[in-house]
């Protein structure tokens, strides 16, 4: 089939790894759910999206080079309310002084925290052989654990992307196991569809990982909670 | 025309020609060799300039540096097709590059360097210094190693199977998969393709052109250097995808090839798809003169997705009224260790007519009460006796035994096998061949 | 003593009377049967009452409800084992009882009923309906379905497989493997045991006898019947876990015994086996006159824990001096397609010679180019010019190829397989069942 | 080996399923850690043992003859406060008469929340043909997805189980995963010995579940969450 039109007006990249409030502009773009949230440079700021939002929140610090974020301390989660936000702003840069000093943040992302859902992943690569593939899979940690991933071609249909979750070896999980309900995932679809056409229609990005990408129940739609887009 | 003909016995020039020479009455042979040859069956020339104009094809299997002169003669000879057995002629070295050089200008194809030659059989022609003779068929193979070409070759004639057929190609300097496959998609005495790979420069072309072949098809492929951990490579934030396994198999899933675990996989594909390179459905029924191989052809089928055929009430009625007491009564139906001829025939029968049933597998326990050239006979009459619609798969258990029920079945095109696993891994890549062309049809909405 | 000797072509007593003439020169045979036959090499009796006292064995091949009283003339005559080869004396039919209740009586070992017989080829006994004779050697096969147990008998000969006995056990009405078990333990002439098994009354009994006999000889079971998917029904609270294949799997591994994937993969062991039953280490040095070969090995070995051997400087300095510039330099070491008896034969010697390397897997690709009958040739001298500590692995790819070496390699007692999976395969057998010898000799803590 | 002694000074078993309060008395009994806290018949005593361990609280409904219990409603978590146990305690009785009117509970138990770790399952039967069989494996959902089990003789070693546990498809779960720490795989495999030593030597017990033992750090240990008992 002929590929299709690229997506209109999307923010300007740099060239490199982008940072995730970036990546997270770019997704919301192209019609994928993000947390509510932004970019705070400031305690106040942050304190600012918080109330927009609502509590709790998440705190997650920001740079293009910053890889491993939790490793550093880049993460704090379930913060409950203003007081805990300012407290939490203080610590976030102290973690990334104490472990990278003299690193220099774009500042941290603020975001709503979602409900826990099953985790997945969506990816992309630019090969050179192979050109642009898309890869849907488990997310978490077992996805390295089993490796329990599929790769499909960047343009492929929604419906091949069902048919290949569905292919997965722990597929019985989207299945609405044990008294949950059946995975949304149509919605996962429609995510990993777009993602294949982000790669295939903009020549720059070699790399996208949405990772995890959490998954509710049918008709509950799914939530990007991390984003990464790298660029050449 | 050979280029580097030899009758230096050992030598690779010696090897193609013998195997030429075997059919050469079918076609004008040229040996062309420095040394004045006298060969009984072919022209020997001294030179390319004697040769006279109109060879299509040539096969050269001299030294690389050697290699690009000679194609230059050949152009001016009008050559369309060079084979190209001669190894050292890689993309990056010197003879290599001016080869592709003088090919280009002058038009002239090449199928290798570095490669065993090429085989078809339907017109005599051995290229190659295969150590046998291919038997004509219906099967075409594409090998990126000599080797397991002519192992290939070695296997086919002692289990039945023929070749439209076998292109050994080598470095893939110019030719590659996607262009042969094209070739093959068109070529009407081929039914069914087999490939070996062990890499690919460009998928994106691969898929594109197997995509066209397998809606019309089967394609089966062994794919060599699966080491790579499944979706490791391809989740690393650095590692290129080319050479991870999983990126492979994503690529013949969209282009609807079906992958072969190992060579002894793509052999059993072979023998099935030899003779049944199309199902007409996937309900497996089995009738078996043992227990025993039932219950591992049972086994066997948990890997596959193919569903055992459920009998009717009339099938097994009618198998009531030939079969002793306490039979089965369900598939798999077996016949007890003493049915003897008659009592094959007639539960082939009974089943084979059964419209819930697509496909029989026939097993063979060897006992000494039975001849099984004689259990043979019986099923190849019963699968004689309907409409060859309906595939009928054998399975004779023990060497001995498979070897001298051989002629019967294989004249019957029913495909042998002598292990349970065996057949249904077969019957298996048949299955999956059917399904693979079913999904790679309605939905085009794939790059 | 035949009871039921027959005349009769196709019946089951004339087809274990003509197996038993064979060598009948070997031990007194008395056959009978109510009609007065005349039969060269047998004694003939119209009944037991006339043979004279003497004979240790009997096997029975006469209607079923007429089993109980010859068991019982039988015991008279001082009969200690009757291998009763009649259908029909289930654990709950009343003739089945009787037998049961007169050996007991008798203290007559009965091994049966329902089954193909016994060999003893060491001995010249051949008490079976199986279609071929089994040839002498040292593995042992117990079998719970007659079919397999001829199916192997037939496979045997044709690879180079010799067997000290094959017993069918059919209904396991008193003696089951524990107790064959133990006396294949104390058999001398046995080196390796080969199990098909469709089910177990008694698990713990089994396991037990088992761990005795892994202790000392590997032991390879084929399970028929693993359908029930792993761990589910051992989960429910409800299932039994008797029929899981987990639950076997589980007394398989405590008992140190290997487990077959299929009846293919016990054919490979059984080739490994029968000339290698002991393998000194794990680390597998490969040479291949074909890269893809090479390539299709190492495949294969992802799915085996053995780990391939690295090559000392000392060895790829002494390939260096024998191979072309630009062989691998590593294993699998690749000699090139072009190699002729003596870089073969080099390549093997180095390759042995080194330290590091426990056994070596030699593969050969045919080629017009090299006889694979001198291929093997060299492997074997090879083979021969080390102490015979390091087994050596023949992969000698293609059937035609196969045959043409099998003389050759049979001879230095190299197994020979034809696909590198097959090989690899059979040397992963061996691996397990020295890693299931180690493990269950240190650590005494189980039941 | 030859059996080992029975455990000594084991609760008194009645027949058929046993309740999970009563499963957490002998599993303790024999040294497996279960959550602190007890058994209680009223609100009040529900707020007893609560103050004694600790909020927050689990309560579980219990009673021999209930199968599925969170199925009706009969587990709530994370009960923060004495105010919400006893609004908790109301909801708990009203669930389980709405799904099962006229069910007689012997009361519920009331449990100190535990900290998340690895789940993981030890499981013990009975078999006419193997004799007392012992099974571990992973646990949760993952269980069920992929049978991620692996059985052994009840009288296994603690070597052996910790060998049959490091065979598990998913056992990299077990060594420490994506910055987890390794898990207290020698804490489990002595649940595991202690499991089947009860039943290798307690004729009347036909069955034994613990399904989820949560596992923790190494030298954190393990918790047993929940427990049953099937006697003959
Ligand atoms: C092609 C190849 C086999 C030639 O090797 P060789 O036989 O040792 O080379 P030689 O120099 O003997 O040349 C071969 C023959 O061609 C002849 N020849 C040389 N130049 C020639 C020319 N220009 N025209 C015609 N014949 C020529 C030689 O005289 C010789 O014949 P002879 O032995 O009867 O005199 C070798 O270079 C090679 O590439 N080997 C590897 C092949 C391979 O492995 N392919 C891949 C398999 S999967
Ligand atoms: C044992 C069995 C083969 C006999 O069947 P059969 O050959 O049809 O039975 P017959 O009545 O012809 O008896 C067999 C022979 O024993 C003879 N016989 C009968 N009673 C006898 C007795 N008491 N003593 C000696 N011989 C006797 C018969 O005369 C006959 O020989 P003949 O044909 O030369 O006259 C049959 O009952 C049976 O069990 N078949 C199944 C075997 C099987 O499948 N085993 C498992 C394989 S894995
Ligand atoms: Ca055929
Ligand atoms: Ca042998």
């Amino acid at each position: 089939p002929k590929t299709p039109e690229p997506f209109a007006d999307l923010p300007a990249l740099g060239s490199g790894t982008q940072p995730e409030w970036l990546g997270k502009q770019i997704l919301a773009k192209i019609g994928i759910a993000v947390p509510e949230g932004g970019l705070a440079k400031s305690a106040d700021e942050a304190v600012e999206i918080a109330s927009k939002v609502g509590y709790p929140v998440a705190l997650k610090a920001q740079a293009a080079t910053l890889a491993h974020k939790s490793d550093v301390g880049g993460v704090l989660l379930n913060i409950a309310d203003e007081a805990a936000l300012r407290s939490k702003w203080s610590e976030l840069y102290a973690n990334i002084e104490r472990a990278k000093p003299g690193f220099v943040l774009d500042g941290a992302l603020v975001e709503k925290m979602g409900e826990r859902g099953v985790e997945l992943v969506v990816g992309a690569r630019r090969d050179p052989s192979w050109g642009p593939v898309l890869l849907v899979g488990m997310g978490g940690v077992w996805i390295e654990a089993l490796g329990d991933v599929a790769l499909l071609p960047a343009l492929a249909s929604e419906k091949q992307i069902i048919k290949a979750l569905n292919g997965l070896k722990s597929a019985k999980l989207l299945r609405g196991f044990r008294g949950s309900p059946p995975v949304d995932v149509a919605a996962v679809a429609h995510v990993a569809a777009q993602v294949g056409r982000l790669i295939a229609t903009t020549p720059e990005i070699t790399e996208i990982d949405v990772n995890p990408l959490v998954a509710y129940g049918e008709g509950k739609g799914v939530v990007a909670l991390d984003a990464l887009i790298v660029t050449e | 025309m050979l280029v580097g003909a030899s009758q230096e016995t050992g030598s690779v020039g010696h090897a193609v020609l013998t195997n030429l020479l075997r059919e050469a009455d079918r076609f004008e042979l040229h040996a062309v060799n420095p040394h004045k040859l006298v060969i009984p069956g072919a022209h020997c020339h001294t030179g390319i300039q004697t040769v006279p104009p109109g060879p299509a094809l040539a096969v050269i299997a001299i030294p690389a540096r050697l290699v690009p002169d000679v194609l230059r003669k050949l152009a001016a000879k009008g050559i369309g097709l060079a084979v190209i057995i001669s190894a050292g002629l890689g993309k990056t070295t010197e003879p290599g590059q001016e080869m592709l050089r003088v090919a280009r200008e002058a038009g002239i194809r090449i199928i290798g360097p570095n490669c065993l030659g090429i085989i078809l059989p339907h017109m005599g022609i051995n290229a190659s210094f295969a150590s046998h003779d291919a038997p004509a068929g219906e099967l075409a193979l594409l090998s990126q190693s000599g080797a397991i070409a002519s192992a290939m070759v070695e296997w086919a004639a002692p289990h039945g199977v023929g070749f439209s057929a076998i292109l050994s190609i080598g470095d893939m300097a110019q030719t590659g998969f996607d262009e042969l496959l094209e070739l093959l998609a068109a070529d009407p005495q081929t039914r069914a393709i087999l490939i070996y790979m062990e890499g690919l420069d460009d998928g994106r072309a691969f898929v594109k052109a197997a995509r066209a072949v397998t809606a019309i098809k089967p394609v089966i492929v062994l794919k060599a250097g699966r080491g790579t951990v499944a979706g490791r490579a391809a989740l690393s934030h650095t590692g290129a995808l080319a050479g991870s396994w999983e990126v492979y198999r994503a690529a013949f899933h969209e282009a609807g090839i079906v992958t072969a675990s190992s060579l002894d996989a793509l052999f059993d594909a072979a023998a099935m798809l030899d003779d049944v390179p199309e199902l007409p459905g996937e309900r497996l029924a089995i009738v078996t003169n043992g227990g025993g191989a039932g219950v591992l052809a049972l086994d066997a089928m948990e890997v596959t997705s193919a569903p055992l055929a459920e009998l009717s009430d009339d099938t097994v009625s009618r198998l009531d009224a030939v079969l002793p007491p306490g039979w089965s009564r369900a598939n798999p139906v077996d016949i007890i260790g003493d049915a003897g001829s008659a009592r094959y025939r007639a539960a082939m029968e009974a089943v084979l007519a059964d419209d819930g049933v697509d496909a029989v597998l026939a097993m063979n326990c060897p006992t000494g009460l039975l001849m099984p050239g004689e259990a043979a006979r019986a099923v190849a009459d019963a699968a004689g006796s309907v409409p060859r619609k309906k595939p009928v798969i054998a399975c004779w258990l023990g060497d001995a035994n498979r070897a001298s029920s051989h002629e019967v079945l294989g004249a019957a095109r029913i495909p042998e096998f002598s292990t349970p696993a065996q057949a249904i891994r077969a019957f298996g890549y048949a299955t999956a061949a059917r399904w693979a062309r079913v999904q790679i049809l309605p939905d085009g909405a794939s790059a």
